[in-house]
């Protein structure tokens, strides 16, 4: 199933965004052609919703001026699709394995915030404010809307057809190695807060971990 | 997998020294490099401060008078430019004489800061501090990340307040960069903070050959403008843009007893204010 | 009394620090940095600059065989000098056979920390041509250097 | 320590063994991260200062590294007490053996000798300063980020009275194979002699 992901700058300004077709046979199935044009769109109510959770799981951090960003908020608060408290994670990350003692890193990642059409939206938030999103797409059965048509019925509520399904563990690995990767990013002296991620190292590598962790052959 | 199994016989480590010990022992995994080069290194961004505001004016005021490249060429007293030799013909290379090695005018380290100390002009005094201080902000955001990112076990996102952050500087940060903690944390819990450092570890060496303590005061102040910038990097990583932070520094006296006898003659201390008004 | 006077010799052949102890009783007794150690110390770099020149060229011009102390009849002078040019200079009785341990001492611990760490010092003591080959007369008058300096010779000085 | 004649290669050996022993036990450390993020920091500024003029850049680290070398050469002495060396070929086993590694725990291979002797590249594999670093497109041409080791090298030599050029030729950030950096003697400075005895 075809993913849309991006990095959600703290202005809520995109800094990188990608597409993973998802392979099936020989020919690889991204976004039908209308959708693709949704993704942003979809991108940014998903936005309000994870800065709501922002809020709820830490109000008293809200409450000093504008606060840290630290609206990660643990994972024991009662929101179901919060992610359960892993185990390490074993993504040998740049900075020498890192991730693997991260008693901090699974209150970033927030599960599925939202779904629209079928289609399921996971986030995962930093402690620096940056957000990173996906959108996960089906092929075949997308409700609705694999024609490519949106029926006008359809918009108001979401399609009573089942979204598509999350593998939390698999997903909270791409995030945190992307995160990792993200930070490496940032380390470099010359890249400065929400600039756009253009270096074709850093995209060919979160594709290799999306291959890795995400894309699942049909 | 659940970590807590193979507790030793004796004494059963409880989570929170697991996780102190698991970090301790990554920490001391990571690559290291000789602290003093570090600190010769933090140091010498002071004095070329001074120097890197004298050329620019040099350039500017050349600038003016239409011939910026003579200004340059004549502090360098007109040895060729080495053009750009391709670098992958290598028989070249050994012919490649650098254009900076033989005859740069360089200004040692100790004139310079006199120089700074003595320095009238305000404009330019601000400037050089501006640099500092912006040097600064860049590494404590940068480190922020990185420490936060390392996950360590006392770092707790779910109360992270600002109370707790400043603890974060003061022992983290602080440790990671001069090895030792700050010594004392003083706070009115309404946003105003004293970070004290009775030996600040860069300026520790530093002394006069005649006896001017007001002088030594004035000429180790930029020193002080790069933690400065470096507490408001961490605070604005961690979501307190700079405009709302105020730093300065100041001078303490040293307690009596714990004064190590050959230090610099004052502590210093951090004063961070952080307005607080509500969103 | 183990010792009498400490010297610090620059690459510019200038005496940049004199210490001399006068009462073994006080080891704070004394002079620093005193005017008539001038022609002193010029007679003093003298002998230890012929002296090393010398057992240079008799061991074949290689710097490994250099000179550690020159005994005369009344004192023994031990001498300690950097591939950098400072020579640090002790003299003393003849209790003691080397004070190379303490010499290297003074460079590592003190000199290092006082003058070459600390950026507001000089680490070359002439300005301009003028003030080298012995003709500089600028002194090292830094309180800590001199206080952690006296903290570990003085001691010594009774022995 | 004494020093009976013996192999170059014991020699070096030894210098190997006095490296790795100070670098062990006679160190204080902080990690590398910090290090390269602080000279990150500071080559940012410069660039900003200088409004990408990457030639004045390059000679203001230059300068920077100078100033360190004449001082640091002073705590390496110190440390080792090592003579002078007596020529190229044990100043270039002291500086990879013993220097690099105390300062920066790094080893640097050393090769490309020119036929005289006189000259020698040094060949940095993980180079402190640059991790992290992504040239941006237009600095790749110039820049030599890691200038301020040439300066270090220059104003530390120099102290030992041998007047050197020391200069990049190869930089992994510029997309090169290694990152290469050369040294060549150009005069030994003689011992300065007191007035009226030459």
């Amino acid at each position: 199933m075809p993913q849309y992901f991006a990095i959600i700058g703290t202005r809520d300004n995109p800094i990188y965004e990608a597409e993973f077709p998802s392979i099936s046979g020989k020919n690889s199935i991204g976004f039908p052609r209308d959708l693709k044009e949704l993704n942003p769109f979809i991108l940014h109510a998903a936005l309000d919703i994870i800065e709501d959770l922002q809020w709820q799981m830490n109000p008293n951090s809200g409450g000093v001026t504008t606060g840290g960003y630290f609206g990660t908020g643990g994972n024991s608060n009662s929101n179901s699709n919060l992610s359960v408290n892993n185990s390490n994670s074993s993504g040998v990350g740049f900075l020498r394995n890192r991730s693997n003692n991260n008693n901090n890193m699974e209150n970033c990642y927030l599960g599925k915030v939202d779904h629209f059409y079928g289609l399921s939206i996971t986030a995962y938030l930093t402690y620096g404010g940056m957000k990173f999103v996906m959108i996960h797409g089906t092929t075949g059965d997308l409700g609705g809307s694999a024609g490519g048509n949106i029926s006008g019925d359809d918009v108001g509520g979401n399609a009573s057809k089942s979204a598509v399904q999350i593998d939390d563990n698999a997903l909270k690995l791409f995030y945190q190695e992307v995160h990792e990767l993200y930070i490496k990013t940032l380390m470099n002296p010359f890249y400065r807060l929400n600039d756009p991620i253009t270096t074709p190292a850093f995209d060919k590598r979160v594709r290799a971990l999306a291959r890795k962790h995400i894309v699942t052959s049909k | 997998m659940d970590p807590g199994r193979n507790y030793q016989a004796n004494h059963p480590l409880t989570e929170q020294e697991k996780k102190q010990q698991q970090f301790r022992l990554f920490q001391e995994s990571l690559p290291k490099v000789s602290q003093l080069a570090f600190q010769m290194l933090l140091n010498e961004i002071v004095p070329q401060a001074m120097a890197v505001e004298n050329e620019l004016n040099d350039l500017n005021s050349l600038e003016q008078t239409g011939d910026r490249t003579s200004a340059v060429e004549g502090e360098r007293k007109g040895e060729g430019e080495a053009e750009n030799i391709p670098i992958n013909d290598l028989s070249l290379q050994e012919k490649e004489v650098s254009s900076y090695n033989t005859n740069l005018k360089i200004q040692p380290s100790h004139k310079l800061i006199m120089e700074l100390a003595e320095l009238e002009d305000e404009e330019k005094y601000n400037n050089i501090l501006k640099r500092l201080r912006n040097i600064g902000f860049e590494m404590g955001k940068k480190m922020c990340e990185m420490l936060v990112f390392s996950n360590n076990p006392n770092l707790h996102f779910k109360e992270m307040d600002l109370l707790l952050i400043m603890k974060f500087i003061c022992r983290d940060v602080w440790k990671q960069l001069y090895e030792k903690p700050i010594d004392n944390l003083k706070t009115n819990h309404r946003g105003t903070f004293y970070l004290i450092d009775y030996n600040y570890k860069p300026i520790q060496a530093f002394s006069l050959s005649e006896e001017a303590p007001a002088k030594e005061l004035k000429m180790v102040e930029p020193f002080l403008e790069i933690p400065l910038g470096l507490i408001k990097g961490v605070l604005a990583s961690l979501g307190y843009s700079p405009e709302e932070v105020i730093c300065i520094s100041s001078f303490v006296d040293k307690p009596a007893d714990d004064r190590p006898k050959y230090g610099f003659p004052k502590g210093v201390s951090f004063h961070v204010q952080v307005n607080m008004k509500p969103k | 009394m183990g010792i009498y006077s400490f010297w610090i010799f620059d690459k510019h052949c200038n005496c940049i620090f004199d210490r001399e102890w006068t009462l073994t009783s006080s080891s704070s007794s004394g002079t620093i940095n005193s005017k008539q150690n001038e022609e002193t110390a010029k007679l003093l770099y003298g002998m230890v600059y012929s002296l090393r020149s010398i057992t240079q060229k008799l061991s074949k011009g290689s710097i490994k065989n250099d000179v550690r102390s020159i005994s005369t009849g009344k004192y023994r002078i031990h001498t300690y000098c950097t591939a950098t040019g400072v020579w640090f200079v002790l003299l003393t009785d003849f209790k003691q056979q080397s004070y190379t341990q303490v010499l290297q001492h003074v460079y590592s611990h003190i000199y290092v920390k006082f003058i070459s760490n600390n950026l507001f010092s000089p680490y070359d003591f002439a300005d301009n041509e003028s003030e080298m080959r012995g003709q500089g007369t600028r002194k090292i008058t830094n309180k800590n250097f001199i206080d952690s300096l006296n903290a570990f010779l003085s001691p010594m000085v009774g022995q | 320590m004494s020093r009976s004649r013996s192999s170059t290669t014991t020699q070096s050996r030894s210098l190997k063994v006095t490296g790795e022993e100070i670098w062990k036990n006679k160190t204080e450390k902080i990690n590398t991260e910090l290090f390269a993020l602080t000279y990150g920091a500071l080559v940012a500024q410069l660039f900003e200062d200088y409004d990408n003029d990457y030639s004045l850049i390059n000679e203001r680290l230059f300068s920077m590294g100078y100033n360190i070398g004449v001082r640091l050469i002073e705590d390496f002495l110190a440390r080792t007490a090592l003579p002078r060396c007596e020529d190229m070929v044990r100043t270039s086993e002291v500086i990879s053996k013993c220097a690099f590694k105390i300062f920066l725990n790094i080893t640097p291979h050393v090769t490309n000798w020119s036929n005289n002797k006189d000259s020698f590249s040094l060949i940095i594999e993980d180079n402190p300063l640059s991790e992290f670093v992504e040239l941006p497109m237009n600095a790749k041409k110039q820049i030599w980020y890691s200038n301020v080791l040439c300066g270090v090298l220059k104003g530390a030599l120099e102290m030992v009275q041998l007047d050197c050029d020391v200069w990049f030729v190869a930089d992994i950030l510029k997309g090169d194979p290694q990152t290469e950096l050369k040294i060549k003697l150009n005069k030994i400075l003689k011992d300065e002699i007191p007035i009226g005895d030459d």
